[in-house]
């Protein structure tokens, strides 16, 4: 009973999913390309970098790019701290 | 119909997540749901690297390209971060289950449960 | 610890597989690549040495203290090149048009400088550091602890 | 003093960051423990000071944008082109409000942890968890770009995740954790699909400039639900609240607040969707109604549950579920009248300061909850109210600031609760009158189920095991009185928080032209 609610539900998320896929525009012809043209014109001299997609990553969005380096930063540290050594230390105070 | 030719490769990607979905909801094994989010993140990466993509266009890296149009870089960008997000949050659920199996001596969502309402 | 073939290919692959990750880190902003790609090339030089010996060959010289130093390190460097801009806006690319990877290249598609694109190739350096320690230290734990034993403080 | 005032949103974002990341490396050392405490308390001293000199400037002069990477933090626009094309930060009055509630929070669960955790194994990453969870937050409050404010989701919940599982020798624990990683993985990835939509049908990702561009078309109906979805998986809102009391109930020490006050910001992260980024000409009243319903459900299942728990924070947990629900009731209705001018001023505008202001009482005293159902467990080793007993002998300040939190969550006057539950029920009464007599019925129960914990808990006979219990260490009481403080200030003057912090942050809600005319009306 749970299985074929699940199944309904599942197949009306995807149904949208599609159906919502189609009104996307067309593969290979993106309308508004505003922000990327200026990118693609302007990496090269404000940046000075040849790699146009390392001049986004980098400098247009390189919040971005410290808050990915900060997740797996934090996925280590979160792995590091589950596989800890149960072990306590003697305490130093 | 017509849509779906032109629009085929974001179907796809629906659909990939479609069937991950399917395994998130109703597979029981711990390592299948991991599996089922790694795909789901697929599907959504492909959906966006897929959206940049315009016909003919190169690669938007200009050490020696051929002159003409590029693809967008922006997508391209957002799917590099996507994925290293995505391999960061697996490798903590790999330890997450490493310990349930531990705990446990299984990796079945059901008789592992401890928590109950 | 598989066998003896393995073993010597695998000793002479991991030189090459170093360069090529090496590569990819240091022209990141020329080429396709960056420090995530190429650091991750070099931990699949590292997982292949696992492989082929054993984790706990590796106990003794990648410890968790090195690895710990390593990361934190290539996370500061990455933040202190954002910090290095906060004289105008944090993230201003302060090292475009300094002696130091400052030059600008020719407009449209050409065959690209090494000393270009201001903080970019540092901080791809930094970012290969972060990358290789972390996921080195991830993967040599769960190994580790796959087998019983824990990684060396 | 101006250098800090125009750099305070990426200071307070980055100070943490930093602070993350150096602190692995004074754990090493031998000095180790104590070194890396003051250094931590040293650093969020310094980010209180921040947020304090930018709530001020936020106050004085408006919303605040800072552009990463630009010349000058307020060129959103590059010359002569109207996207933006770097990340911006905008901080308006509803950021920093967020802002302050998380601060405050993280103060008081950094203090409270530094005792708790001595001894413990792990402390150092441990503490770079919670200023990563910190950073996060405070990211998200500040952030004025879509894919910006995916990653510091995804840094929230990595970091929340780790928190919740830190007790590894513990198999809920674990569960709990992995539960919480695997919700946020698929709610992060609803998040990020729907930024695709946006993204391939207005080429922008910054919210302001998607507002300016929106066209309401079937894309962007599709991409509000996966939004509206993700997030009200993360605020745990019913029916998709299953997650919560496993994660709140196994996270240890002052991590609980910090994972509380996580979800809250989801529900920040709502409120900018629907309020700022979709808010424009279309009628809200359908996407209002669905936040009642999801509130009132929360509200009604959430108590429902928590009456017959026997585990001290699941039950609490569970009230949180419920608490939630009264902050959407009461934006809820703002929303669904947002487009009838006449009941906004009447009674619309009214019930949002009543459910934002709750969003602050209820972070405040729950945290404090929260705080007091771990001292328990920290002196006695167990969370099930039926092994309690006889507590108030001994723990007499722990049983303080368990009837404060208690009498503030239930609506006793002159608590906190009070002053919030009070606004919704009056506006709530003009909107619809079965959902406030609801609310009402809800805060009975609450009641009720906070005093039989505490009739089992900390009066009756005193337990022969219990004798030598002793009270908590003193970082523990300090950092529960910071909290206990707040709450009493809160209720005893309601009316200057809510003019000087709520309405700003409900009239930043509502006016969702000046969000968008701080980024794209800045031609320059």
């Amino acid at each position: 009973m749970r299985r074929a609610i699940g199944l309904i539900l599942l197949l009306v998320l995807v149904a949208f999913l599609v159906s919502g896929m189609l009104l996307v525009h067309p593969f290979g012809n993106p309308s508004p390309t505003d922000m990327d043209d200026y990118i693609i014109e302007n990496a090269q001299n404000q940046t000075g970098s040849n790699s146009v997609v390392a001049s986004v990553v980098f400098d247009y969005r390189g919040l971005d790019t410290l808050g990915e380096a900060t997740i797996l930063f934090t996925a280590v540290t979160g792995v590091l701290l589950l596989l800890r050594t149960q072990k306590r230390k003697e305490d130093g105070s | 119909m017509e849509n779906i030719a032109h629009n085929f490769p974001f179907v796809a990607s629906a659909l990939l997540m479609g069937v991950a979905f399917y395994i998130i909801l109703f597979k029981k094994n711990l390592i299948k749901l991991i599996m089922g989010i790694g795909m789901l993140s697929s599907g959504v990466n492909l959906f966006i690297v897929a959206l940049g993509y315009r016909t003919g266009g190169n690669v938007p890296i200009y050490t020696d390209v051929p002159e003409g149009l590029m693809v967008l870089s922006v997508p391209q960008a957002l799917t590099l971060t996507s994925i290293v997000i995505n391999v960061a949050v697996l490798a903590l659920m790999l330890t997450m289950v490493i310990h349930t199996y531990r705990h446990t001596g299984d990796i079945d969502s059901e008789k592992s449960r401890k928590l109950k309402g | 610890m598989l066998s003896k073939i393995v073993r010597t290919v695998a000793n002479q692959l991991i030189l090459f597989i170093l360069i090529f990750g090496l590569y990819v880190i240091a022209h990141g902003h020329l080429t396709p690549g960056g420090g995530f790609q190429g650091g991750a090339v070099v931990v699949s030089g590292v997982v292949m040495l696992m492989v082929a010996f054993s984790s706990q060959d590796f106990k003794k010289s990648l410890n968790e203290r090195l690895l710990t130093i390593m990361e934190s390190t290539g996370a500061l460097i990455f933040a202190a090149l954002g910090f290095g801009g906060l004289g105008t806006v944090f993230f201003y690319n302060f090292l475009v048009g300094s002696p130091i990877f400052g030059r600008i290249p020719p407009t449209g598609p050409g065959p690209g400088d090494f000393w270009t694109a201001g903080f970019i190739p540092l901080m791809n350096f930094a970012v290969g550091l972060k990358v290789i320690a972390g996921l080195s230290a991830v993967i040599l734990a769960i190994a580790l602890f796959a087998r019983g034993e824990e990684m060396e403080e | 003093m101006d250098f800090l005032v125009t750099h305070a949103p990426i200071l307070i974002v980055a100070l943490p960051l930093v602070a993350a990341f150096v602190i692995p490396l004074i754990g090493i050392g031998r000095a180790g423990d104590r070194g890396r405490n003051i250094f931590s308390l040293v650093i969020l001293g310094l980010i209180v000071f921040l947020v304090a000199i930018l709530a001020e400037n936020v106050h004085a002069v408006g919303i605040r944008v800072y552009t990463f990477g630009a010349t000058a933090p307020e060129l959103a626009l590059p010359h002569g082109y109207m996207v933006p094309v770097r990340i911006i930060f905008e901080v308006d009055s509803m950021s920093i409000f967020m802002g302050i509630i998380v601060t405050t929070v993280a103060l008081a669960a950094l203090i409270y942890s530094l005792h708790f955790m001595k001894g413990q194994t792990g402390q150092a990453r441990f503490y770079s968890l919670m200023f990563l969870l910190y950073a996060a937050m405070m990211g998200l409050a500040f952030t004025g770009d879509m894919f910006n404010l995916f990653v510091f989701l995804e840094i929230a919940s990595i970091a929340g995740a780790g928190l919740a599982a830190y007790r590894t020798n513990m198999a809920d624990a674990v569960e709990g954790g992995f539960k919480y990683i695997v919700i946020s993985a698929i709610s992060a990835l609803l998040v990020l699909f729907a930024i695709g939509i946006l993204y391939a049908q207005y080429n922008v990702l910054n919210i302001a400039a998607l507002a300016y561009y929106m066209q309401y078309t079937p894309l962007d109906m599709l991409a509000l639900g996966l939004l509206a979805g993700a997030f009200v998986i993360k605020l745990a809102g019913a029916p998709l609240h299953m997650w919560a009391p496993d994660t709140y109930t196994v996270a240890p020490a002052g991590s609980t607040p910090m994972i509380l006050a996580a979800s809250y910001m989801s529900m920040y992260a709502l409120y900018r969707v629907t309020f700022t980024m979709y808010g424009g000409q279309i009628d809200t009243t359908a996407i209002g109604w669905i936040v009642i319903i999801v509130g009132v459900l929360s509200m009604f299942i959430g108590v429902m549950m928590a009456v017959h728990q026997t585990d001290i924070k699941r039950m609490m947990a569970y009230h949180a579920i419920s608490q939630g629900g009264y902050m959407l009731l009461g934006v809820g209705v703002g929303l669904a009248v947002l487009a009838d001018p006449v009941a906004l001023a009447n009674y619309g505008r009214d019930a949002m300061n009543g459910g934002i202001f709750h969003i602050i009482n209820h972070v405040f005293y729950k945290s404090l909850l929260f705080m007091t159902a771990e001292a328990i467990f920290f002196r006695i080793g167990t969370r099930d109210t039926n092994k309690m007993g006889g507590l108030a002998r001994n723990m007499k300040w722990t049983t303080a600031f368990y009837v404060i939190g208690a009498l503030a969550i239930s609506g006793i006057p002159p608590f906190n609760g009070f002053a919030s539950k009070l606004l919704i029920y009056e506006t709530v009464l003009k909107f619809s009158p079965v959902l406030s007599v609801i609310a009402m019925f809800v805060s009975l129960v609450t009641l009720a189920s906070f005093a039989k914990v505490f009739y089992a808990a900390f009066t009756g006979p005193e337990l022969p095991a219990f004798r030598e219990v002793r009270e908590v260490p003193k970082s523990m009481i300090i950092g529960m009185s910071i909290l206990a403080a707040c709450i009493i200030f809160l209720g005893l003057f309601p009316g200057l928080v809510v003019d000087n912090i709520v309405a700003p942050a409900t009239d930043a809600l509502i006016n969702h032209t000046a969000y968008v005319n701080a980024v794209m009306g800045a031609v320059p």
